[in-house]
């Protein structure tokens, strides 16, 4: 349990950090899915990482290796990152849309329209 | 042979559903398929509920691997209860839509429109079956994506906006649920829900284990509108097309409180969770908080369907109440709400879809005296705002009275009290309504509008029937929500 | 980007090895890193790189709406139903060791398929969203 | 280097520059999945971040607009939120099982049998493969849908109907 060998963690929580404070903080509705998508990534890391050994190779197998990393993060991290793209898809097909309702992207002048509905 | 597949039926006849009505390409045969696949969602679970009534579960292995290796799918009680709610709220909803599909989608749209509809069903009948930790989470997303575009069809271009919002709130809730599994998977090696229990304890290192717990309690918490994290709500319902919002009011979130009770109980452990750690304590704050901040949020609302969705906030409020007391009688009293809360609210948002139609406006200052010329649909709604204060005789009486109980169980009469002082605020809003529609002379443009057609009626009155039957033979709710309240309290077998 | 025949030229030659990198990944999926998802990537890819070089409307007289529409579908189909042989063979759902003569022929009979399903989903998504953003703002869609 | 790029996308407000660097973020990360022996990720993360969804956002934001306006509010709040979950992450991790450490449960309980018996059960050397297609075939065929699900929904939103009744209203 020492603090160097959870390292690769720290990459996982920074990417945490900043995707979801873009999602949190930013008005432009674009930049909100991008942060999305960052913080998204940021679990990749955190269930591939672990799976590495030392001395292992790609889990296929083969004749001279002993030595795999763990599949299975992997098998979920590709679901996870489609999950993602297909998320990112609908979101920016509803920006396109509200665009063309409101004439703007910013959610600040989004709500303020709305006010007046 | 076919009652041992009645588990992968249940989620796989309206995922086969959904493509064939893409190919068919047609608005009719697009209906007639969700019909037929809603009944059958109905028969299939209402069939597996009475398998599991009695005690213990079905196990189904996915591919014949054998788990954890392979997805299991695992009913018993509690998800076979769930199932059925959503399988009824299915069966009534789909009869429902056709009237308001026809003036709410446009002709091109309208078959994608229940190809989404058959996609959330699925998905949320996958959420309530399956016993894997990841399988949950693709199914959850299959429901919340399908959601949002169910929501974004609605004719009013807030309806665009609330559905982005409740697309990122989602996506942030179903990652941090994510990161929940991730953590728990890391520590046991394992997502299989009942194989990650065992292993639990053997876990010496707690502290992932707390963290998981948190970020699961958070991200479900987001999809279930626990107050202050049901900011999408309101919106979200409000303008969504009437028969979403019936269907998604009565299901999604229940659906969501049902994934929080399974963790709690069947992975972390009842005790480990209510007994060792004060979630119990946090989630009694956030539940009282929604019950008052959420029922006077109503109070001041100017679109009706805007109001009842507040109301479904603090509703909500009063299911977790019940978890958050952690006691047999409690936890009947939260389950028994979900099943009554979505009789209730089903039947209230699908009457206000009459309203909708007939009207075109929700809000109170255009449907003065409306109770006039609508008279059945209006006097549906206040049957159903009955029920939501919680009059005797109408199922909302019942799941308050064994929360009181619940309550004075656990020694705290002030909990009770507050209950019964929230419904005031509850009897508030209802009156709202019945003033507006009944003592309001009705301008011309609500003297010419004429009463819901009764494709419509038919299913919300039988609703708001089955909201007076179960409020004084509660044989079958009770039972079931017992039965599974025991389920869950006793623990992995 | 009409008027240039060396790019015109070079890209058919591109897109036909691209397709055939697609099928490479989709069945090289079993030995090395690749599979349905990533191989109806590449080909939708090569369909959309067509279009850019030779115009939307060219691209969609080669792969017509009504057909990616059916492709979207079929593929989901085409993997449940693998899943319904299963069970109609005396299996459980997505049992594949009841689809050949053996358990191992019916593994690789079960993941053909349903990588071949995969395949078929994905490229036809990617196509439709890329025909439904590139379309918004030119010109009408045709009617369904 | 990804730090480096996620802070530029924090700072620029210029969203063309935004998506660029996305796509850049991507393939760093891509690398990162190749060091960490996992090329199916990888290739994967390749083709969908830096690939598909750098075209899509580039697609949106010429339906769109291309800058962002500065924020009104003071960034408060949402900093606290999200330091607050870091701070939840890290707690949780430094309980885990240290990196590469071949008795973590992750190592010795159910991905064995994939391991040692996959090529034996399945026929398939790529155990990812196996276990996406096989194992848990299910999974996919729920990620299948995911896809055909946002697939449908975009064109359900961005359908251009002969007759189009504008905007609704109430």
């Amino acid at each position: 349990m020492t603090f160097a060998s959870h390292y690769g963690y720290w990459v996982t929580i920074f990417l945490a950090i900043a995707g979801l404070y873009i999602v949190v903080a930013r008005g432009n509705l674009v930049k909100k899915l991008v942060g999305l998508s960052i913080f998204q990534t940021s679990v990749y890391l955190l269930y591939i990482a672990p799976g590495k050994l030392i001395g292992g190779t790609a889990p296929i197998v083969a004749d001279g290796f002993q030595v795999y990393s763990n599949p299975l993060p992997h098998v979920l991290i590709l679901t996870a990152i489609v999950v993602g793209i297909a998320t990112l898809a609908l979101g920016l097909a509803l920006v396109v849309r509200i665009k063309e309702a409101y004439g703007s992207i910013e959610e600040d002048e989004i709500l303020a329209a709305e006010r007046g509905d | 042979m076919i009652s041992s597949h009645l588990p992968i039926l249940l989620v796989v006849v309206p995922l086969i559903a959904a493509p064939v009505m893409v190919i068919l390409r047609s608005g009719a045969a697009a209906w007639v398929l969700a019909i037929a696949v809603s009944w059958a969602a109905l028969a299939i679970s209402g069939a597996l509920f009475v398998q599991v009534a009695g005690g213990g579960h079905v196990s189904y292995f996915l591919g014949s691997w054998p788990a954890p290796w392979g997805i299991e799918y695992r009913v018993d009680v509690v998800n076979a209860y769930l199932a059925l709610l959503v399988g009824v709220v299915a069966a009534v909803v789909s009869v429902y839509s056709p009237r308001s599909v026809l003036a709410e989608i446009e002709p091109g749209r309208r078959y994608l429109f229940y190809t989404m509809y058959a996609l959330c069903l699925s998905g949320l009948l996958g959420i309530a079956v399956t016993g894997d930790a990841f399988n949950l989470f693709v199914f959850l997303e299959i429901s919340s994506l399908s959601s949002y575009v169910l929501i974004a069809l609605g004719r009013d271009r807030r309806a665009l906006m609330a559905a982005y919002q409740y697309l990122i709130l989602g996506t942030i809730g179903a990652t941090f649920y994510v990161i929940g599994v991730g953590m728990l998977y890391l520590a046991t090696g394992t997502l299989n829900l009942a194989d990650m229990a065992a292993r639990l304890a053997g876990v010496s290192e707690p502290r992932a284990v707390l963290a998981a717990l948190a970020f699961i309690t958070v991200g479900v918490s987001l999809k279930l509108a626990l107050f202050p994290l049901h900011l999408w709500l309101p919106n979200a319902y409000a303008y969504a097309p009437s028969a979403v919002t019936a269907f998604l009011a009565a299901t999604a979130t229940k659906v969501s409180v049902y994934v929080l009770l399974r963790y709690y109980y069947s992975v972390f452990g009842g005790s480990t969770v209510f007994h060792a750690l004060p979630m119990g304590e946090i989630l009694l704050v956030f539940s009282l908080a929604a019950m008052f901040i959420a029922s006077t949020i109503a109070i001041f609302q100017e679109n009706v369907k805007r109001m009842f969705a507040y109301s479904s906030v603090a509703q909500i409020g009063y299911i977790t109440l019940g978890v958050a007391l952690a006691s047999m009688t409690g936890l009947t009293a939260g389950l028994v709400h979900v099943f009554n809360h979505a009789l209730t609210k089903g039947a209230l948002f699908l009457l206000l879809g009459g309203i909708a139609l007939r009207a075109g406006a929700m809000r109170f200052g255009s449907i003065g005296g409306i109770g006039r010329v609508m008279p059945l649909t209006c006097f549906g709604i206040v049957l159903g705002g009955l029920s939501l204060i919680g009059v005797p005789a109408t199922v909302g009486f019942v799941s308050k009275w064994y929360l009181v109980q619940a309550a004075l169980e656990r020694g705290s009469p002030w909990i009770a009290f507050a209950v019964v002082a929230s419904s005031l605020l509850a009897l508030v809003y209802v009156w709202r309504f019945i003033e507006v529609a009944y003592f309001r002379e009705p301008d011309a443009r609500v003297s010419a509008l004429r009463e819901a057609p009764a494709s419509m009626l038919v299913p919300a009155w039988a609703l708001i029937a089955a909201c007076i039957y179960f409020g004084i033979d509660t044989d079958l709710t009770l039972g079931g929500a017992a039965a599974a309240a025991w389920e869950l309290i006793r623990g992995p077998q | 980007m009409k008027d240039y025949l060396v790019l015109r030229v070079v890209a058919k030659i591109l897109i036909a090895f691209m397709l055939l990198f697609a099928l490479y990944v989709q069945f090289h999926g079993d030995f090395g890193p690749g599979g349905g998802f990533q191989a109806g990537v590449i080909s939708a890819a090569a369909v959309i790189f067509y279009a850019i070089i030779y115009g939307l409307p060219a691209a969609r007289a080669v792969v017509p709406d009504w057909l990616v529409e059916t492709m979207l579908a079929a593929g989901v189909l085409l993997y449940a139903l693998v899943g319904v042989a299963g069970i109609l063979l005396g299996g459980n759902y997505l049992d594949y060791f009841v689809l050949g003569a053996d358990p191992v022929a019916g593994q690789h009979r079960g993941i053909f398929w349903v990588e071949l399903g995969v395949l078929i989903t994905v490229a036809g998504v990617m196509l439709k969203i890329f025909y439904v953003f590139a379309g918004r703002g030119s010109e009408e869609e045709p009617p369904s | 280097m990804m730090a480096v790029a996620t802070v530029a996308i924090v700072v620029q407000r210029n969203l063309f520059a935004v998506v660029v660097l996305a796509g850049a973020y991507s393939f760093l990360m891509a690398t990162v999945l190749v060091a960490l022996d996992a090329p199916d990720v990888a290739m994967t993360e390749a083709s969908v971040g830096a690939g598909i969804s750098t075209v899509l956002l580039l697609g949106a934001l010429h339906l769109t607009q291309g800058m962002e306006m500065k924020p009104l509010h003071r960034p408060i709040l949402p900093l606290g939120v999200a330091v607050v979950t870091g701070l939840l992450l890290a707690y949780g991790t430094l309980g885990l099982p240290a990196y590469y450490d071949p008795q973590a449960p992750i190592h010795t309980h159910v991905v064995p049998r994939y391991l040692e018996q996959g090529l034996e059960e399945t026929g398939v050397p790529n155990i990812v493969t196996a276990v996406l297609a096989s194992y848990r075939g299910y999974d996919t065929l729920g990620e299948t849908t995911v896809v055909f699900t946002a697939g449908v929904g975009v064109v359900a939103l961005l359908r251009r109907l002969r007759r189009r009744d504008g905007k609704g209203g109430r």
